[in-house]
């Protein structure tokens, strides 16, 4: 079970306190009605799914409520960092 | 001595005796002792079976890597144990062990056929044959092959003990209390540290246990760590797992060892985290290769020294040693000054120490360098051994009844690779040590390679005169892997370690290779004539030891295995004999038989109640989600279909959210209480899911919206009031809400009193009758039930459940989402198009509903459907063809969503989704079941009251 | 006509005892959860300083998220209005119970299926977090004091996993 | 190839077994070939044995960056059933079970295909609505599952515990009789055999680092960690890799890779006689030959490459597996392991062409795609051999992101309501 910093509540809980929320920094689109099949498709589907450094999206769920974002990293399951929704991405 | 147990020594209390059992023979020990020192101190050599030849097999360790004894302990019903290693089972009176893998009995094993036959059963073997005929793979090879699979028996009945488990923290955890690990919490005592010290065996000590000298030391340490109040110190305990940011699985072994059980847990999953982790688990020793090495009475050197100086057994009276390193010379020597009478030492290497000679000629031991034992006599039982040199091969033969391997050690690294710190080769030690860590840990002791067992050579087998294809020298005891397995491997082109241990099971026995890898690896390099460190390692994995289900499961068992949500009112429905059934987490009440009642007959009166006069269900359990802020009526505009700004407050709106792909997630009616608040509700199982979903949007889409969500799912209890007869039931017992049409029209709620209690009365319909729904605080929602019993008691008022429900939803046409919808339906698919806000220009899943294959033609649609039979009652998942002639695979057209008998219409009713169903309405369509075809014809969805006049009253 | 309803509660209104720990019901309180952009507004409508640090609770307000308060008092008090300042009050009396868990053992007994280090819990700290699959909001009164907020429907499952664990 | 009979193993049982060849050689990389498989898992082993025997391209290179078989493989619970929903996916994984059968005598390489049954549990109404609408479709489908009283089921599988006051009672169970297990390394094994004597290289430790393409964007060749290898044809089957390498050919794929954990218990004597699995209770058990019971758990809810997970997914699992088989409380875990699962949207597989051409995928496979090896491999070696998917895998294509053809099972499963 890993250890997760939550970026509001500022301190490391475990991982089932959490829900991940996918990949990061998927902003959905101003005006869907002007996307192409080809973009929604890419807005709804394609992942990155790196191996390596990911920029992915939690919820502490059962703690603060809140969506944060997380740099981490596939292979060793390591967090670089996590920040607060709406920051830019690192 | 008497037997095999020495005058004096050990660690057993010499004034308590233990009587115990062995396949049924009953056998003194002492306490203190384990199955395995009591049955040698009573001669017993032959403790079971291997696995694959079914070879007599007896001691081969003393502690948890021990490969061959094991055996199976009988507690009483349901507390039977296979595959125990003898070796860690401590005795009290009255334990009932018994042997494994043998029939019928442990001597004489008609299982050991396969040993005469070994030479047709090599590594892979199965793989070969068995083949043909064809037919006897599934009839006559597969059922014979199972049958010889398995070491002990299953268990046969339910477990009565229960399990524990909890969350522990601490700065430092220390794995293992051998003196490495007590140096290390004795270290940090003094520190304002909380530390946690586990060890797997009975008592602290670890290699300590074997040396008297270091007796004394260990009683103060042990003390020292006892009264200091920051250390936990937990005994029979194994850290079995190392996973991620310092998190350790450990089990606590509770009750094994007691002769009465009591109330207490058998065993505890203590799931710690860490700040520091010390690991201090040891090293194993090391067995050599030769033929006939698992003969009962072959044993590693430092196990017989830990039954003579911890339990005070002699493993033999006549003991040889066949050493590559200088530990097995100091076990001798021990067990020399212990009383054990040693017929010689053998060692494969043509000098060693002289230190080592002067001792063993000052005990007046024979020694043989540059000797090797090529052969073992005895089956049972060691008889002797014959000896040759590793130049001429020259032999004889020493009289012996035990044989010690001392092959060298292994660091135990398995938590180290767990936590996937790396490691690396040292050729002096011949095994991987621990190299970088992963976490904040650090190995101390054996197990980092660091000890003072001397120095060995590192050998893959003994030199041996004999032709080394016909021989069986083990590598995997309990596997029966020799060494020509392992050749054999490597000759047919399996060159990974990997696809060695696979192809030969090396390893992957009970023991997970604890004494068998790093012989396989040294067999496997000189084989493919490669460095071992150039072979690569096989991965370990949790756990360190086999852990029982039980405790892994700890307290999640019946009722707390996972919770059973439960409304306030459900006591009342369990107390007037609801038959339930189960809802995502929640308990419903599914209908309400009385005496003599089927299912059927109870759901006909409970429709027939609520359409002729009033029938009270309670949906409590329906999501409930407050929405409240100045922005509130547009979150929900983007997040619905249909629009909602227009809506004014005291009136309701049924609701329809698309997940991003344009398919049906969920639906409810939800309520405008005042411009800035508004009361959702959703389905059972999709509050949750729903209220997640929202969260989403709103904080990562559209943060800047001034609005705010609150679960008020269990706030209110939810009381459904429906039929002709509900507002009479109703207004008495209610203040301050006006319930005449005019002034409360169906979907309208209104803020008031009922019974004295604050309410949120909606008046809406899942029915088609005129109905209400009670939202009262949830503690009340009981007491107002019974109220409304007994108020309504003059208009037969009716309890009914989800099943009635279904029905009368189904005759209004109403669809039920994750029954009627699945997941893969758009809401044209489903008929709503009336629910979806054409001049939106956005909303949850509009873009989605505008791709290519979801504006095709083809798509299934729900439609209504009725039997030419009105009696036939279709089944829900049936399958719809247009042509029943048509030879299987059929082409299918769509499948019934639901279907029930409909008491008001008197016929059958079901609902379907059926490939471009809405232009068939009037079609024919064929449902082929067993034995009989169904003909149905496409209709509208509304069976019942189709203009709705029986709601605007 | 009003005639009083009276309340049903989902665990035994009488105390549990077990070594080192006793587990009770708390009374009926009122509970709101109060959420606003900015702590000010809503000091402007209920007049008390709020809590600014997640996990602080002070005069039965607790602090459990950068919008989100939870406010505990004693049945029948008067609870303001927004008066058209940006917040959000939504009364959560009934949707939880409170269960009083007191003793040395306390501590341990959450732990039982709660992952987070409450012998490192300061008293007054307040935290949503969860027991086994089950949310709850751990509040710790006094050092060997924790109240446990959870939802009404999972209490009876509660109930059961607490007195087992005190029992072993 | 030695033919591997009861004869030979006898035959060579007199010489010590010192003669048996190797099953197949350790091939050194060739400048070029037809075809280049990447990813020496059984599904891209299965697609090289069949482009060489039924597709007529025995030129062909199988390219392991590890050793065969050593992924999803070698990892899995080695469950073969086809009772799926969707005409589709029935006719996929149906498909492959008609492969499986005569395999072992196919490849002259026993795999141990035991048809032992699948029998799927019903838990809740609305289990029961969703196993009668797949048995219901299989049956039209001419694809074998039947509907079990809780008696019957119990019948079939004894440890079931069918006491209805259980937290999920068994109302029912739907079983699939063809339905069962076989022994994974020997499927690896068996078809690496089978294709190196067609003439097939079997290349391990040879990781592809990238995708060569010509002017016109075509595949050339791909670059290894044993230099580079010319293919007009490559066919991408690696799994919980898949994205990786597709990335080497600028493709972004709708995958995404989770943890996917299993274990066993120690062996003991034959107790559990088929496959069960419980999806609302999270938990599938089946017995091995050796006498281990094999239990699949969950995944890990992060994308991860790690091949490790975490406790408390083995702690639900064990929790789940005592609730339906209450007799097992007392067994112990021996070993517990990881995979990587490539999981798409609609957790269908795509198995088709790519945008890229001579570039062929075999992906997505989830946590299912042991039991549908042969077929998988049957179908990318056609795809590979005729340029264009055949009918079986043409719903399965990457199209369907788009068009929002999705094949969606899970869904189609859907929530409690």
């Amino acid at each position: 079970m890993i250890l997760i910093h939550c970026p509001y509540c500022d301190e490391k809980r475990p991982e089932i306190e959490f829900v991940n929320a996918g990949q990061a920094h998927i902003s959905r689109p101003l005006d869907p009605s002007s996307q192409t099949d080809e973009e929604w498709e890419a807005y709804l589907f394609i992942r990155a799914n790196p191996r390596g450094r990911h920029h992915e999206r939690w919820r502490h769920v059962y703690g603060c409520g809140r969506f944060f974002n997380a740099v981490r990293d596939t292979v060793t399951d390591k967090f670089e960092t996590t920040y607060k929704a709406g920051e830019p991405r690192r | 001595m008497t037997g095999f147990r020495l005058e004096t020594g050990g660690r057993v209390d010499r004034g308590q005796t233990v009587q115990f059992s062995f396949d049924g023979k009953s056998y003194q020990g002492l306490a203190g002792d384990t199955l395995a020192s009591a049955l040698l101190a009573n001669g017993v050599m032959l403790f079971g079976r291997s696995f694959k030849y079914h070879r007599p097999r007896g001691v081969m360790a003393a502690g948890s890597e021990e490969p061959n004894a094991l055996i199976s302990v009988d507690r009483g019903p349901g507390r039977f144990t296979p595959n125990l290693r003898a070796t860690g089972v401590e005795i009290y009176p009255g334990l009932k062990a018994v042997s494994q893998n043998r029939w019928p009995s442990l001597k004489t094993d008609f299982g050991a056929i396969n040993d005469r036959l070994g030479m047709f059963f090599p590594a892979g073997f199965y793989n070969k044959t068995f083949m043909w005929p064809r037919s006897f793979w599934d009839k006559v090879y597969e059922p014979a092959i199972r049958k010889m699979a398995g070491l002990g028996d299953a268990p046969t009945a339910e477990d009565p003990d229960h399990y524990a488990a909890t969350y522990a923290h601490c700065d430092l955890l220390i794995v293992g209390a051998g003196p490495a690990g007590i140096d290390a919490a004795l270290g940090y005592m003094d520190t304002n540290k909380r530390i946690i010290l586990v060890d797997e065996q009975d008592e602290l000590g670890g290699g300590a246990l074997a040396d008297p000298a270091l007796w004394p030391w260990l009683e103060r340490s042990h003390k020292a760590l006892i009264d200091a109040p920051n250390v936990t110190i937990l005994t029979r305990t194994t850290a079995f797992g190392y996973y991620h940011d310092n998190f350790i699985g450990v089990v606590q072994r509770l009750t094994d060892h007691l002769p009465e059980l009591g109330d207490a847990p058998r065993e505890k999953l203590l799931r710690i985290r860490a700040g520091e982790v010390v690991l201090a688990q040891g090293a194993i020793e090391r067995p050599l290769v030769f033929d006939g090495n698992d003969t009962p009475g072959v044993m590693l050197s430092s196990a017989a020294r830990i039954f003579a100086n911890r339990y005070g057994v002699a493993v033999g009276k006549a003991v040889v040693l066949m050493a590559s390193h200088d530990s097995g010379w100091h076990d001798v020597f021990a067990l020399a000054k212990a009383g054990v009478g040693i017929a010689a030492i053998i060692d494969v290497r043509e000098r060693v120490d002289s230190a080592l000679m002067h001792e063993a000629e000052r005990l007046g031991i024979a020694v043989h360098l540059n000797h090797s034992v090529m052969g073992v006599t005895g089956r049972h039982s060691v008889r002797a051994v014959q000896i040759c040199n590793n130049d001429d091969y020259l032999g004889r033969r020493i009289d012996c009844d035990a044989v010690l391997m001392a092959g060298g050690w292994t660091p135990s690294v398995h938590l180290w690779s767990h936590s996937k710190g790396s490691l690396k080769w040292r050729d002096d030690l011949g095994a991987y040590v621990p190299d970088l860590p992963n976490e904040n840990v650090v190995c101390v002791g054996g197990c980092s390679g660091d000890w003072d067992f001397g120095t060995g050579a590192i050998i893959d087998m003994l030199p041996t005169p004999k032709d080394q294809s016909r021989i069986k020298a083990f590598v995997d005891f309990q596997n029966d892997v020799t060494a020509k397995d392992i050749k054999l491997a490597v000759r047919e082109g399996f060159r990974s370690i990997e696809h060695i241990k696979r192809y030969t099971t090396n390893g992957m026995a009970t023991d997970q290779g604890k004494t068998s890898n790093l012989n396989g690896l040294q067999i496997a390099s000189s084989a493919l004539n490669k460095p071992v460190a150039d072979i690569g390692l096989t991965s370990f994995r949790p756990p360190y030891t086999p852990q029982t289900f039980g405790a892994l499961a700890g307290h999640a068992k019946g009722a707390l295995f996972q919770p059973t949500r439960t409304t306030n009112i459900d006591s009342w429905a369990q107390a007037h004999g609801a038959v339930f059934e189960l809802v995502a987490q929640w308990r419903r009440a599914r209908y309400f038989p009385q005496s003599g009642e089927d299912m059927h007959a109870a759901v006909n009166r409970e429709c027939v109640a609520v359409r002729s006069s009033v029938g009270i269900f309670d949906a409590s359990t329906l999501g409930k989600i407050e929405v409240v802020g100045p922005d509130a009526a547009e979150f929900l505009n983007r997040m619905y279909t249909n629009p909602w700004k227009a809506l004014e407050p005291g009136r309701c709106r049924y609701g329809l959210l698309l997940k991003e792909d344009g398919f049906i997630t969920d639906d409810g009616v939800s309520a405008r209480l005042a411009p800035d608040r508004f009361h959702l509700t959703t389905t059972t199982g999709g509050a949750a899911r729903v209220l997640n979903m929202m969260e989403d949007y709103l904080q990562t889409e559209w943060p800047d919206l001034d609005v705010w969500l609150t679960s008020t799912t269990e706030q209110y209890a939810v009381i459904a009031l429906q039929g002709p007869n509900a507002r009479k039931l109703l207004e008495p017992l209610v203040e301050g809400i006006d319930l005449s049409a005019e002034a409360f029209p169906h979907m309208a709620i209104r803020e008031g009193i009922i019974c004295g209690i604050p309410t949120r009365l909606f008046r809406v319909s899942f029915t088609g009758e005129l109905g209400f729904e009670i939202n009262v605080p949830t503690a009340y929602g009981l007491a107002l039930w019974q109220r409304l019993m007994a108020q309504g008691a003059q208009f037969d008022i009716t309890p009914y459940g989800t099943e009635a429900m279904h029905v009368l939803r189904a005759e209004k046409g109403f669809i039920i989402v994750g029954q009627d919808t699945d997941g893969t339906v758009t809401p044209f698919d489903a008929g709503l198009d009336w629910a979806v806000g054409k001049k939106k220009p956005d909303f949850v899943g509009k873009r989605s509903m505008a791709r290519p294959d979801i504006v095709a033609p083809g798509r299934k649609q729900l439609v209504g459907l009725l039997t030419d039979d009105p009696n036939v009652v279709l089944e829900e998942g049936a399958q719809i063809v247009a042509d029943p002639k048509q030879p299987v695979p059929m082409t299918m057209i769509g499948h019934v969503t639901s279907s029930y008998w409909s008491e008001a219409l008197g016929r059958s009713i079901a609902l379907a989704l059926v490939a471009g169903g809405h232009e068939m309405t009037g079609d024919t369509l064929h449902i082929p079941m067993p034995g009989k075809t169904h003909t149905a014809k496409v209709s509208g969805l509304v069976f019942y009251d189709p203009e709705g006049a029986r709601l605007h009253v | 006509m009003s005639d009083v309803l009276i309340r049903n509660e989902p665990v035994p209104e009488t105390q549990y005892v077990a070594a080192g720990v006793t587990i009770s019901l708390a009374g009926p309180m009122q509970r709101y959860a109060l959420r606003a952009r900015r702590a000010e507004d809503l000091e402007t409508v209920f007049q008390v300083t709020m809590p600014r640090k997640i996990g602080a609770s002070e005069g039965g307000i607790a602090c459990l998220g950068p919008d989100e308060w939870y406010l505990r008092t004693e049945a029948g008090a008067t609870i303001p209005t927004a008066s058209g300042l940006p917040v959000a009050i939504t009364d959560i009396s009934d949707r939880s119970i409170c269960l009083v868990l007191e003793g040395p053992r306390a501590a341990e007994i959450l732990m039982s299926g709660c992952p987070i280090d409450l012998d490192n819990f300061a008293i007054g700290r307040a935290t949503r977090t969860i027991y086994e699959t089950v949310e709850v909001i751990i509040i710790r009164e006094a050092e060997d004091r924790f109240h446990v907020e959870l939802w009404r429907s999972f209490a009876a499952w509660f109930w059961i996993a607490m007195t087992t664990a005190a029992r072993h | 190839m030695t033919r591997f009979s009861a004869f030979s193993l006898f035959a060579k049982a007199l010489s010590g077994h010192q003669d048996w060849p190797e099953q197949w050689p350790d091939a050194a990389p060739k400048p070029a070939y037809d075809a280049i498989i990447v990813g020496g898992g059984g599904h891209g082993l299965g697609a090289a044995y069949y482009l060489a025997k039924k597709y007529g391209i025995t030129n062909v290179a199988v390219l392991e960056k590890g050793w065969i078989g050593g992924g999803n493989t070698g990892r899995n619970t080695t469950i073969i059933r086809s009772n799926y929903l969707y005409d589709e996916s029935a006719h996929l994984y149906d498909h492959a079970v008609k492969l499986w059968d005569g395999l072992s005598q196919e490849l002259n390489y026993n795999i141990m295909y035991s048809k032992r049954g699948v029998m799927m549990l019903a838990h809740n109404v609305h289990d029961v609505q969703s196993l009668q609408r797949h048995i219901n479709a299989n049956r039209l489908n001419g694809v074998d599952n039947e509907w079990l009283t809780p008696e019957q089921a119990k019948a079939y599988c004894p440890p079931l515990n069918i006491a209805p006051d259980a937290r999920h009672p068994v109302l029912g169970a739907a079983l699939q009789r063809r339905g069962g297990t076989a022994r994974h390394d020997s499927v690896a094994w068996g078809y690496a055999r089978a294709a190196a004597a067609l003439g097939v290289d079997i290349i391990q430790n040879c990781a592809v680092t990238g995708i060569r393409r010509g002017a016109d964007g075509a595949v050339e060749g791909v670059e290894t960690t044993r230099g580079y290898i010319a293919s007009k044809r490559v066919g991408v089957s690696a799994a919980g890799n898949s994205s990786v390498i597709m990335q080497m050919a600028d493709l972004d794929f709708p995958l995404e890779s989770y943890p996917l954990q299993a274990l066993v218990s120690e062996p003991i004597k034959p107790t559990f006689p088929c496959v069960v699995m419980s999806n609302t209770v999270h938990a599938y058990m089946s017995q091995s030959d050796k006498g281990e019971l094999v239990i699949g758990a969950g995944t890990d809810q992060y994308v991860s490459y790690s091949q490790r997970g975490a406790l408390h997914i083995v702690e639900h699992t064990l929790a789940a597996i005592c609730e339906i088989f209450p007799i097992y409380r007392r067994m112990r875990m021996l070993r517990t392991w990881g995979g990587i699962v490539d999981v798409t949207p609609d957790r269908s597989p795509i198995l088709g062409k790519t945008p890229v051409k001579g570039l062929y995928v075999n992906c997505g496979w989830g946590t299912g795609g042991f039991k549908a090896t042969p077929g998988a491999g049957d179908l990318l070696a056609y795809t590979m051999a005729k340029d264009e998917p055949h009918k079986i895998n043409a719903p399965f294509n990457l199209d369907r992101f788009r068009n929002g053809r999705l094949i969606d099972e899970a869904a189609a499963a859907a929530v409690a309501h």
